[in-house]
């Protein structure tokens, strides 16, 4: 089955869904899209949990044991030299298959969830076909065999997020959001474009499967490629850099990060499947296809992953701390987990034990993907129920909405490392990567998991618990509630996810080279990390859990620090000083001054030349019939000169 | 002195041509300016003459043309002096710079 | 041969003078009598060269015709007396030099040139071989440039006369 | 096929539009012209595709010959291959969309039709003939349509505007002449004389002082056709002051006349100063791409905006020709099309808008994606188009010449592509800016919230138009294969001239 031609279909069917809904949406197909839409999934998740369940498990190992990349079928797309070609194709690995396990179902549960979440919503069919379109790139994305199949799909992803974004473009905070996010991904593409266009010169193909192969082994490619060097750096590493930079910018890592934040603009449930689950994890997902020539021939640009990875961490669950928006404290979490990941891959061997990196990061992605939708959603469910993003207007909601409490709380343990749960299991495979290659990076991520146990429950006290009951919810006749049943069920599967998930036996399926890799669970090295986290409960608890003015005091105490957080380092700020100050006043009015004054100038000026140099020949003609006879005379008498003596030839 | 040749002649000639051109150029009277044209014309005639009589002896060309060249001046004289009037009439006075409504 | 070349040397001196005075004098009938005097020097200077029939041509036509209208014309355009205007100064003077250039080459070339006599028979000007020659149309007869002439002529009088008719009617 | 046909039919059209008498009669020959005329691109496509299925390996296909002027050996001398297919069908798809566009032309409409006709008409006959003074001909033809068709049907500074644009077109023109008569005196067809034929010139050897010399003039004089750098400044007013259907022309297919030039003839019968000069090719088309990018940030007003954008993409163009390899050769001609196509929609999108809103002032549009649904997403397409989003054509071309400029190993021809490569994001700023400042965000206007959307024609216009563009973007292999071989032709014969 895995050779077969189904798996196409795992993508195919959103984007059937995608231009149905698209096209004839608005008119006819109306609140059924959203039912066509789930329906659609559902048939993606059943074909992706059945390929996985065969490739796992019935046929995935080759002789020795090791899962081998099968390549569905491949079709190519543009031919550009007879080696090089962009070709449509299909990868099964490991990795693969559990991104589209992890995409479809997180997918299918936004969908139930926005069925509840939108209705009524005016331009209902068009979300959905945003939304479908979205599955649609981000599944190819997933399944992409060749390089530039892989950026296509990026393309595609990131104008699938602008226009989700921008859904409520009667919003210009929301068009401005879209067009930032955009750019952003836009001028992170442009690196990874260049990094294709290196990679694919050096190594002589596009697809993944020849240029890993080209780039590991020591062969003319390698030498090749290691052998140029620009600026004192090898050309394989500038590769792999720029196509990390990519990465990054999908993946709101440290510099490129601004537009996340800003992306909670977009409706709630499309933050929670875009901004949470699939898109960001997008670059973490890249290094890991690009892993073995990342770890076997080109270690530094690994230490770039890993120091990104690990500041950006820091760098959010700081932020984090003091936001009041409660999307945009999940937005930074997001960022820091994904900086958990990103360093997780840095500091990871290739093959066998010191690979736990490697697969610690793609377990820790699986988990994230359940309990930051489940954040995502319940957050949803709180707004949708107080109408505003900010903690200050909520507070003691535990009773009014249970269900959301209690899966809240579940997925705040799992992300906060509590051991049962299943953040706890990945990301003590991370600490222990951390651990075993690279000390320094381990005590950060020590520090930031504490800190992100802290402001996960600041977040939680402050919206279940924190005041009472709160004077506006007067209104709780209109049996708003937790809305309704479309909005609980996906909400319970995934806290059920969040539990379970962690007991899964990743090492088993997911490992760098493909073979078994199992992990002994060592009570006392998972010690540390948990106390931290309790510790970082407590202290949430004691500052939020009573409405005191506690956490206000140390504001002030902190003073300058607790403002440059809250104000996000005023990164945003650089970055519009540079757009608005240095590129369009210094580059783009320049540039439009000189083409209207000095290009079109010297085109018009050699109009007015040629106008004044015949007026100034005019009074030649001036009607004197002497003036003519003279000029006349003088004329013969220099030719006859001319001719008689001059003329040589 | 030796005999008067050709080239004495031919100074004399040029030296009206000459004349008559400037003549022409400077004057500015048109009835002047007709003038200095004959001077030119008599001079060219004196040309044609002092040719046939000392290179050409054995044609009467030359002669001819001198007395084509003298009707054709007997003619343009006529014309001329009728433009003239007429200019008269129109601008009351035939200063050539006067005449110069034919320009830009 | 003095007398020749002394005459020669009168009827130069007459005809220049005669030139150049037409050409500068300021009162137009002075210059006018000049030009005549002038004209009369050429029709000495063919007789010199015994080419009695152009001198008498020269004379009839010129003299007789020519200047006569030109005196004419002053009378019909001048309260006589009145001066001319005198040239611009820079403007002569530039001019002068100019034409004085002109002569000089003409003359630089002149002298430098050896004119060669054709040889072979000489053909008298007289009046018979004038007339024969101009109305013969064999070898070198001048029959057909003597009609157009005349039809010239003939042009040149209709239209001095449509030219200078005083035209009544429009005012 | 008999390839006159190509240009009997405009002419035909042209004339039976001069007998017709009232308005619709004319809009309706003009339009059954140019679907025949698209009818006919597509027959040639096919069987063009199906010649070469059945081997036909000769460089042109369907070649007619007619002597023209015996004395100078100039021939009416027309053939096909794969590129000038590909750009017929861009001119047909082009003209098809224009005509529909203008439907409600009520000013002079004889006249008008009669010079669009006649504007593609001397764009058919450009891209067919194999003879250079032919070409030159036609070339010409459609130069003093542009001129009335911006002076009479024009909006602000029209006349200036047609001027210029006419003057400096004009201007290219005489160089190309010049380049022309250069190559011609240089050339001997075997029995003596010059010859003016393609093909025969290209077997022969011009000495390489000519080259020198004479390419810079060629090559520039096509590139004023295409708004190269120095000389581009025609394309900004030109456009933003022609008539809708003017202006689709223009941006769509009178650039491409350049650069197909530029190519065909510049490059490909003077090798050697093709390699001479690639540099200054090169960097000509760099400044135009990065200027032209950053030139549009600042631009107030929709058309001129698409304008800039326009003289940007055709910096592609230039730096596909000027890299000189296979692959950027293709993307080149890729480039063309795809621009052509997408610049055409949206000059339309924004006649549309203007018609309606009677404004292409940026601020003072906005929201119109709730008013007039239709025009706004043709609108967006055709932004996401220019941007390269995959999918649509701009991203297969652009990619085209990114991975062509880069196989060429100098550091200055790498730099160059970096700076291509950037020049995406500055597209994807103004025209996300344009865009979401004009479609999207709330409706400033408050009339604009009655606006009557797109009617069946120009409805009609843009899905041919999103047709092409989606065809070419989601499966460029028809094209690359169509293009491909026909530039592998030239490629071979300027490595073999100077043997690198």
């Amino acid at each position: 089955m895995l050779h077969s031609k189904i798996i196409a279909l795992v993508p195919l069917l959103p984007f059937a869904v995608f231009l149905l809904t698209g096209l004839f949406g608005r008119k006819y197909l109306k609140n059924f899209s959203g039912i066509l839409g789930t329906l659609s999934l559902l048939v993606a998740f059943v074909i992706s949990i059945y390929t996985a369940y065969e490739y796992f498990f019935i046929q995935g190992r080759d002789a020795n044991g090791i899962f081998e990349k099968i390549i569905a079928f491949k079709y190519t797309w543009l031919q550009f030299s007879p080696g090089v070609s962009i070709d449509m194709g299909v990868v099964l690995d490991p990795i693969s298959i559990m991104m589209i396990v992890v995409v479809t179902f997180i997918s299918l549960m936004v969908h139930i969830y926005s069925m509840g979440y939108m209705k009524g919503e005016e331009r209902y069919a068009t979300y959905y076909s945003f939304l479908s379109l979205f599955t649609f790139s981000m599944l190819g994305l997933v399944l992409a065999s060749n390089i530039f199949q892989i950026y296509i799909f990026w393309e595609l992803v990131g104008v699938s997020s602008f226009l989700l974004i921008g859904f409520y473009y009667d919003k210009p905070s929301a068009v401005a959001a879209a067009k930032k996010a955009f750019i952003v991904t836009r001028f992170a593409d442009l690196g990874f474009l260049i990094g294709i266009l290196i990679l694919a010169f050096y190594s002589g193909t596009l697809d993944f499967g020849t240029l890993i192969e080209r780039f590991t082994t020591h062969n003319e490619y390698y030498s090749a490629v290691t052998a140029a060097s620009f600026m004192g750096v090898s050309a394989l590493t500038w590769g792999l850099v720029l196509v990390f930079i990519g990465g990054a910018g999908k993946s709101a890592m440290f510099p490129f990060h601004v537009w996340l934040p800003d992306a909670m603009e977009g409706p709630t449930p499309v933050s929670a499947l875009i901004h949470a689950a699939t898109m960001v994890v997008a670059g973490v997902y890249l290094v890991a296809r690009l892993f073995p020539v990342f770890s076997l021939s080109c270690p530094p640009a690994l230490e770039v992953v890993t120091y990104v990875g690990i500041f950006s961490s820091l760098f959010a669950a700081l932020i984090a701390c003091t936001q009041t928006d409660i999307k945009r404290v999940l937005a930074y979490s997001t960022m820091s987990q994904i900086g958990f990941m990103m360093f997780a891959l840095g500091v990871s061997g290739y093959g066998g034990e010191h690979g736990l990196g490697y697969m610690a990061s793609m377990f820790h992605l699986f988990t994230h993907a359940m309990f930051k939708a489940l954040l995502f959603l319940g957050a949803g469910a709180v707004i949708h129920f107080v109408h505003s993003n900010d903690m200050k207007d909520m507070g003691g909601l535990r009773k009014s909405m249970p269900i959301t409490h209690i899966t809240f709380l579940i997925a705040c343990l799992a992300i906060a490392g509590i051991p049962p749960f299943a953040g706890f299991f990945s990301k003590e495979e991370i600490l222990a990567a951390a651990y075993a290659n690279n000390k320094p990076v381990f005590v950060v991520a020590i520090i930031t998991a504490g800190i992100t146990a802290f402001y996960m429950f600041r977040l939680y006290f402050n919206i279940f618990w924190n005041k009472e009951k709160i004077e506006n919810h007067s209104h709780e006749e209109h049996s708003h509630g937790e809305g309704p049943m479309t909005m609980l069920i996906p909400l319970s599967i995934l806290a059920i996810c969040a539990i379970g998930v962690g007991f899964i036996p990743f090492g088993k399926f997911v490992s760098s080279d493909g073979k078994e890799l199992i992990t002994e669970f060592n009570p006392m090295f998972s010690l540390g990390p948990v106390v931290l986290a309790l510790s970082g409960i407590l202290l949430a608890l004691f500052f939020y859990k009573k409405a005191n003015g506690k956490s206000d005091k140390v504001a002030e105490a902190l003073g300058g620090i607790y403002r440059a957080t809250y104000k996000k380092f005023y990164i945003d700020e650089i970055y519009l000083f540079i757009t608005k100050k240095v590129v369009f006043n210094l580059v783009g009015r320049p540039a439009a001054w000189i083409d209207k004054n000095i290009v079109d100038g010297v085109i018009n000026l050699s109009a007015t030349v040629a106008d004044n140099f015949s007026e100034a020949i005019r009074p030649i003609q001036s009607g004197k019939v002497q003036q003519y006879a003279i000029y006349f005379f003088i004329g013969a008498l220099s030719f006859a000169v001319l001719f008689i003596y001059f003329w040589k030839n | 002195m030796n005999a008067i040749g050709l080239p004495q002649i031919l100074v004399v000639s040029t030296a009206l041509f000459f004349i008559g051109v400037y003549g022409f150029l400077t004057r500015r009277n048109m009835i002047s300016m007709l003038m200095s044209i004959e001077l030119i014309l008599n001079s060219v005639n004196i040309n044609f003459i002092a040719f046939n009589k000392y290179l050409f002896p054995g044609k009467l060309d030359g002669l001819f043309f001198t007395v084509i060249i003298i009707t054709i001046a007997a003619s343009e004289a006529a014309v001329a002096i009728a433009i003239i009037i007429n200019l008269y009439r129109k601008y009351k006075s035939i200063d050539v710079e006067d005449a110069n409504s034919m320009r830009f | 041969m003095q007398a020749s070349i002394i005459i020669f040397y009168c009827l130069a001196a007459m005809i220049i003078g005669g030139a150049i005075l037409a050409v500068t004098s300021l009162k137009i009938f002075r210059a006018a009598v000049f030009l005549l005097f002038s004209l009369i020097g050429i029709a000495g200077l063919y007789f010199w060269m015994n080419y009695e029939f152009i001198a008498a041509v020269q004379i009839v036509v010129y003299v007789g015709g020519i200047v006569v209208l030109i005196i004419f014309s002053i009378f019909l355009t001048h309260h006589s007396g009145e001066d001319m205007k005198s040239p611009k100064l820079a403007r002569s003077i530039f001019v002068a030099i100019a034409a004085s250039s002109g002569f000089a080459l003409t003359m630089l070339l002149i002298l430098q040139h050896q004119f060669f006599a054709s040889s072979g028979n000489v053909v008298e000007p007289t009046v018979k071989n004038i007339g024969t020659q101009m109305l013969s149309t064999t070898e070198n007869g001048y029959l057909l440039p003597f009609e157009v002439i005349s039809i010239l002529l003939l042009a040149a009088m209709i239209g001095a006369i449509v030219i200078a008719i005083k035209t009544k009617t429009k005012a | 096929m008999n390839l006159s046909l190509l240009i009997l039919v405009p002419l035909l059209t042209a004339l039976v539009i001069l007998t017709c008498k009232n308005m619709y009669s004319v809009r309706w020959v003009a339009f059954i012209g140019s679907i025949v005329q698209l009818g006919l691109g597509g027959v040639l496509l096919f069987q063009y595709n199906a010649a070469r299925a059945a081997g036909n390996t000769a460089q042109m296909l369907f070649e007619s010959r007619a002597s023209w002027y015996q004395a100078l050996n100039i021939e009416y001398y027309v053939g096909v291959d794969g590129i000038s297919i590909a750009m017929i069908l861009l001119t047909a798809f082009v003209v098809t969309a224009g005509v529909l566009i203008s439907w409600k032309m009520d000013v002079l409409t004889k006249e008008f039709f009669f010079l669009i006709m006649l504007l593609s008409l001397g764009a058919y006959g450009f891209f067919i003939s194999l003879d250079l003074f032919t070409m030159f001909f036609f070339l010409e033809i459609a130069v003093i349509p542009k001129f009335l068709l911006i002076a009479i049907w024009g909006s602000g500074k029209k006349e200036y505007s047609a001027m210029k644009l006419a003057l400096m077109l004009m201007g290219g023109s005489a160089l190309v002449l010049i380049g022309i008569l250069g190559i011609y005196f240089n050339t001997n067809d075997g029995s003596g004389h010059h010859t003016f034929d393609i093909l025969k010139i290209s077997h022969q050897h011009i000495p390489i002082g000519i080259q020198t010399y004479f390419f810079p003039i060629l090559f520039t004089g096509f590139g004023v056709f295409t708004a190269m750098f120095p000389f581009h400044t025609w394309a900004p007013d030109g456009h933003s002051s022609a008539p809708t259907a003017a202006s689709m022309f223009l941006a769509g297919i009178s650039m491409k006349l350049g650069g197909y030039g530029c190519l065909r003839v510049a490059t490909y019968l003077m090798p050697e100063g093709a390699h001479q000069y690639s540099w200054a090719i090169i960097l000509v088309a760099t400044i135009a791409i990065i200027y032209g990018a950053f030139a549009t940030l600042m631009q107030k007003d929709l058309k001129y905006i698409n304008a800039y954008s326009s003289v940007s993409h055709c910096g592609f163009v230039l730096l596909g020709i000027g890299m000189l390899t296979k692959t950027a050769i293709t993307g080149a001609v890729m480039q063309m099309v795809s621009h052509g196509l997408m610049t055409a929609l949206f000059f339309g999108a924004i006649g549309m808008l203007y018609e309606r809103t009677h404004t292409r002032q940026v601020k003072q549009l906005g929201g119109l994606l709730k008013s007039i649904p239709f025009i706004g997403v043709v609108f967006m397409i055709a932004g996401l188009c220019s941007l390269g989003l995959p999918g649509l054509s701009g991203f297969v071309a652009e990619m085209t010449v990114f991975m062509g400029a880069w196989q060429v190993q100098e550091f200055w021809h790498r730099l160059a592509t970096i700076l291509a490569c950037a020049s995406i994001v500055v597209t994807a700023v103004y025209i996300l800016r344009a865009a979401g400042a004009s479609v999207m965000g709330p409706i400033k206007d408050e009339h604009f919230r009655a606006l009557k959307d797109a009617n069946w024609n120009e409805r009609l216009a843009s899905v041919l138009l999103l047709f092409a563009i989606v065809a070419i973007g989601m499966a460029p292999f028809w094209l690359t294969k169509l293009v491909g071989p026909d530039s592998q032709i030239i490629m071979d014969h300027l490595s073999n001239v100077v043997g690198h």
